[in-house]
């Protein structure tokens, strides 16, 4: 029983922070945003290969680095700090571990050096985000996880929101599996995280700068019991999202439902925080917000999950109460 | 007491439901914040207009019927049953006409009500400053008399529809030497004066619903002052205060969403997680208590009573009602609340447009948070800071 | 259309207030509770009768006011808050209506005179609070209102959170009747009303009193918007309250649920706002808080109330939107 | 990172589980806050003692088993399993024991920690003052020196376990030139001294959970000093720390409450609003969030990291998630609720009794708004006031 990361698992979470944080910067999102051929913008997708990003969970014998899933959600979290527009976490987190358990060895190693993009797809939603970037899917259908080549589906565009979310509905999503949704329902959870964490730094940081009736406005209290209890939130968001990126089962879901929660209520104070000036492109919140409404819904909404956790939590011989701690 | 229309009432409200019914576009305008739907909104505004339902609390003089406030509200219930267009010339109508009528001088009068309810001249506001927001005593844009002219300079922010409008009306501070409340005036500029820059704010739906004004040296006559030099603050609290705040959140709008809303429940039942009824329901009670408040406090406005304080609890109220209602919206679409177009796009992404209206709610005319320090203040007299 | 009370209805409300505080006061209550024989302390009866409170919506040819309903939910907005410990309100505002309705004309006569106590008892529960000291109950019973003498009824005592509340559970309590129910459920929200308006008023003097590091309590953020909250949800209760004395239907289930639910709010802000002190009995609060609590399940819990809203407002044919306003 | 028990750690909690099943009560104690009780739980814990559970996180050599944090978690799971007895012991054996650890002398040592761990000296706080409550450094009670002695003058307030205690600890004012957090001592005292008058508070549920504590030249000997003199605030601040303040709100305490809330609305779903059974689900939910924080918290601790400020969100998020819990099972309970004793009575008004307990929640130890500003300003960075 040890909930922590241990520090070589911490280095390599803060690596990955420190490179989404030097090169995905706010900037590089505005470039994407403004272009007309976002195309023309550099991937990333090179450096993360050459990072080891593609193949962390993967086995050695793959080149990967073996490492935890939970290391990969807490690279999730730090995906989330700047609203990765990559696919990074849905084919290194679910795609890569998925091929390893499938011993798809050539299209494991293709994708661990960033030569082929395989996304998976959730059953329930069908939706894939840069779908139109992908070389193959990767499909839950009848209880079997399977390769389908992008040149054997329909993609038709959907308009998310979320303009950064190049949106696609794939003809053929398969009807779901299990180790596909509940690697995406834990990453998602970790991602969800991290933009909220990222809409509170962005308003303490306006709230600090912006003075009214002669104060900062972070100087009242209003403002800053509101995002104390965003931050409360967080706090008590993360925990149970590690703890299901170690262990399946009910807090899996209930790691979902919190983060939608959480990131709900972010996103609602930091435009309090912000005023009319979160209604605007000048400022970055937006590009947070917008892209937090939109993965609330992935890999399950709230609804889904929550029914899931009724049946769980309410069922005659659920282990609930004090002695049977994680023991579910 | 007593919540029983009167036959007059009852007659009234045919009389509105019928000509809403002949005469309210089949299909959505286009949003008002572009060109082609402002210019269909103005056509909308001049058709009411010739239909004699332009403003109908207004004096017929100006064009109106005379009606009270009940009659308003009646009015707004067959407005929004009809799901008729936004009013793009709700910051004229609303909140500039009856000041006019009350501060104006006869030549005001003649001059600017008549375009204003014919829809022929479309008003903006020009309040906040990027660095007067909710505390709009700190403007600082100044317009400083100059013979028979005012020459203004300054900037202003979250003018809304002014990217397409035809003038605007604001604060100016015309004594330099004032500060806070004192030594503004309110002025009436056109929007196509020489040194006069509008800059639509890309807004988060990426329509420009409001922009910034930049005034570099423009000059209006001094006919443009609305009331008394140095005395705008009163004139602009005036505008700003409850009875024609209301005008533009009468309980229709939330009847008409919260309806709305029982209706996506309803094609969604059976999906949704167990605690989404009671929110619904909570949205629909919450309006019903929002209809029996507004009624409450227009009786007594109608008996001639008049009403300060109160205006805060009512913008506190319905503008987190209001985004609550859209929250559980979302929540229901779950993994469609994001689509704004395609397959599986819930009413085009109308509810999800109306989340994002409904977060301004607690922010514009002054943040919840002001509104709650001035009912702690004023109306529990708890000590200020 | 006219949700206002007349300048005559207002003035007999604000009598009744009157009344209430210069003799119904804290002080008068403390005695009540310290007592070991509170048979002591005088009854306000007689002054109820003699103020033509009792008769305050009985027919002219009775003696009495004729008055409105929507006046007794006035009254008893006052009678709220003063916590009042004597069932003027069960009994003027229940009984006295359904007598008349009855045309019961001997009771009601001895009634409106302040010698004869006919306790109204719900259905639902069959607890009744006073029960000791009624002559008679009003029960309903296969559809019709019937009185029954004390002597054919037993009544076993509970306890209470409340001390002023002596409950009683009473041996026929019948199945009830929408004519006694629908006023109880009103009243009680009402009463209600009040009970949450005085909570905000004694936070408030508490507040203004009350100093810490240096500063009123009062003057902080934190507990100005606790309070402008509570008193917001006061404002958008009383009116839906009113609406229900004036016209029946769902808007009377409303009335309850939001009243409860404000009177919890209030109670909870209260207490934070006293904070320790909210604890002890030097303080009043706990006088009307635990009033609050006890009268929030009387007349049909929120529960009992929030399903047959539901009925109400997701049926089929409900009339809801704009353009139906109160027309159900 | 990983979340199973060890061999060693199931077997330990085996060991707990047994010796409870053998040992804890039938039935319920009487409340602690009356004298039949307060004996009945002062004998608890002398057979806790015998057993070697009364503090299994101490040192072996002070009564203890040298447990880690991890351990003691366990052990606490296990023994709201068991709904063994509160511990009447608390003030000491969970704060003053562990202070006394860090800053007694060997003869403090000696002559505290062994009756304490034995439940033979059971302590009472003695930290806030009339005007001294969520603002402790506005203490104004007073310790003058003289020769060998303290002499002890004010008063205390909101006393835990005072009525029947036999000591108490707290800080007084030892520099008398000296203001806020400078010149405080953290200074023991017998209850039975002659001068200290303790005064019972009756509280909302009647009984005397808190007193007040007059002092009236109450004189002690220098050697009940702990800790530097006039260096008080620094020992307080130890005692308040986030590791001991753990161990009074361990995640079994809601672990236990929150089932107790599963079973007690599958009992009444039948006739319940549809939005209870959501309000239940997060109950289970938050308190499942609060174990898997308070196991990472743990391990962090028992790695060697320090905890300051993460303190102040673990006390907002479980007394809000207490109150809440308990709210929602008043409402459950919806007209029984009210009820102590007699026909309808739910668990003799246990849930009723929690409920109340749980509004203190928010308020003790540091209120909820003071935690809210600690985190903004500490954890955030946003400016002071």
């Amino acid at each position: 029983m040890n909930l922590i990361y241990t520090s070589d698992q911490q280095e390599l979470i803060d690596a990955a922070d420190g490179f989404f944080a030097g090169e995905h910067t706010v900037d590089y999102m505005r470039h994407l945003l403004e272009s007309d051929a976002p195309d023309d913008t550099p991937s990333l997708w090179n450096n993360f290969a050459e990072l080891g990003l593609l193949g962390l969970v993967a086995p050695e014998e793959n080149s990967g680095l073996a490492q935890d899933f939970s290391v990969m959600a807490g690279i999730a979290e730090m995906a989330g700090n700047v609203a990765l527009t990559e696919p990074l976490i849905e084919i290194a987190g679910i795609s890569v571990p998925v091929l390893a358990e499938m011993r798809a060895t050539e299209e494991l190693n293709a994708v661990i050096s960033g030569d082929l993009k395989i996304l998976p797809v959730c059953g329930l939603s069908g939706m894939v985000s840069h779908a139109d970037k992908a070389d193959m899917f990767l499909i839950g259908d009848g209880g079997k996880a399977r390769l389908v080549d992008k040149s054997d589906v329909t993609l038709t565009p959907l308009k998310s929101i979320d303009p950064l979310r190049k949106l696609y509905k794939v003809s053929h999503a398969g009807d779901g599996l299990e180790a596909i949704d509940r690697r995406g329902t834990i990453l998602n959870a970790s991602f969800l995280c991290g933009l909220s964490k990222r809409m509170v730094t962005l308003s303490v940081d306006y709230a600090k700068d912006r003075e009214q009736f002669g104060k900062q406005i972070g100087s009242f209290q209003a403002i800053k019991h509101q995002l104390a209890n965003v931050h409360t939130q967080i706090e008590f968001t993360r925990p149970i999202v590690q703890l299901a990126a170690t262990q399946n089962g009910r807090c899996v879901h209930q790691a979902k439902v919190s983060s939608i929660d959480t990131a709900m209520l972010a996103a609602e104070t930091a435009i309090q925080v912000h005023g009319g000036m979160g209604y605007t492109f000048e400022v970055s919140l937006h590009m947070f917000m917008k892209r937090a409404w939109a993965l609330c819904g992935e890999w399950g909404d709230r609804n889904h999950h929550i029914n899931i956790l009724e049946t769980m939590i309410l069922a005659d011989d659920a282990e609930l109460g004090p002695g049977t701690t994680f023991s579910y | 007491m007593d919540a029983v229309f009167s036959d007059n009432q009852n007659q009234f409200r045919q009389e509105v439901r019928d000509w809403l019914s002949a005469n309210v576009p089949g299909e959505r305008l286009p949003s008002l914040d572009t060109q082609e739907g402002f210019d269909l909104h103005r056509a909308w505004e001049r058709k009411l207009h010739a239909g004699n339902w332009g403003m109908v609390t207004w004096p017929e003089e100006f064009g109106g019927r005379g009606c009270s406030l009940t009659d308003w509200l009646i009015f707004e219930e067959e407005y929004y049953r009809a799901d008729a267009p936004l009013r793009v010339s709700q910051n004229g109508i609303f909140l500039l006409g009856p000041t006019i009528m009350e501060y104006g001088t006869d030549e005001q009068k003649e001059r600017f009500l008549k375009p204003m309810a014919a829809g022929d001249e479309i008003w903006a506001q020009a309040w906040s400053e990027p660095g007067a927001g909710s505390d709009m005593a700190a403007i600082r844009s100044k317009a400083v008399r100059d013979g028979d002219e005012y020459v203004i300079s300054g900037q202003k922010i979250w003018s809304s529809r002014a990217v397409f409008a035809d003038w605007c009306f604001g604060l100016f501070r015309t004594d330099p030497e004032s500060s806070r409340h004192h030594g503004l005036s309110k002025i009436l500029v056109p929007l196509d004066s020489p040194g006069l820059t509008v800059r639509p704010i890309a807004q988060l739906d990426g329509d420009p619903g409001f922009a910034e004004l930049f005034f570099d040296e423009v000059r209006v006559p001094v006919n443009n002052l609305l009331g008394p030099e140095n005395g705008g603050w009163g004139v602009a609290m005036a505008t700003a205060g409850f009875e024609r705040g209301l005008l533009l959140r009468s309980p229709a709008r939330f009847q008409a969403a919260a309806a709305r809303l029982v209706k996506l429940y309803k094609q969604n039942a059976n999906r949704l997680s167990s605690g989404i009824k009671e929110q619904v329901l909570q949205a629909w009670g919450d309006t019903e208590r929002f209809t029996a408040a507004t009624y409450a406090l227009v009786a007594q406005v109608d008996s001639g009573a008049s009403i300060s304080s109160e205006a805060s609890a009512n913008k506190i109220f319905w503008s987190e009602m209001d985004r609550a209602m859209h929250r559980t919206a979302m929540t229901i679409m779950g993994m469609h609340a994001e689509l704004e177009e395609g397959d599986g796009a819930i009413e085009n992404g109308r509810w999800l447009d109306g989340y994002m209206f409904s977060l301004a709610g607690p922010i514009y005319a002054g943040t919840n948070e002001i509104q709650r320090n001035i009912l702690a203040e004023r109306v529990l007299g708890l000590p200020r800071q």
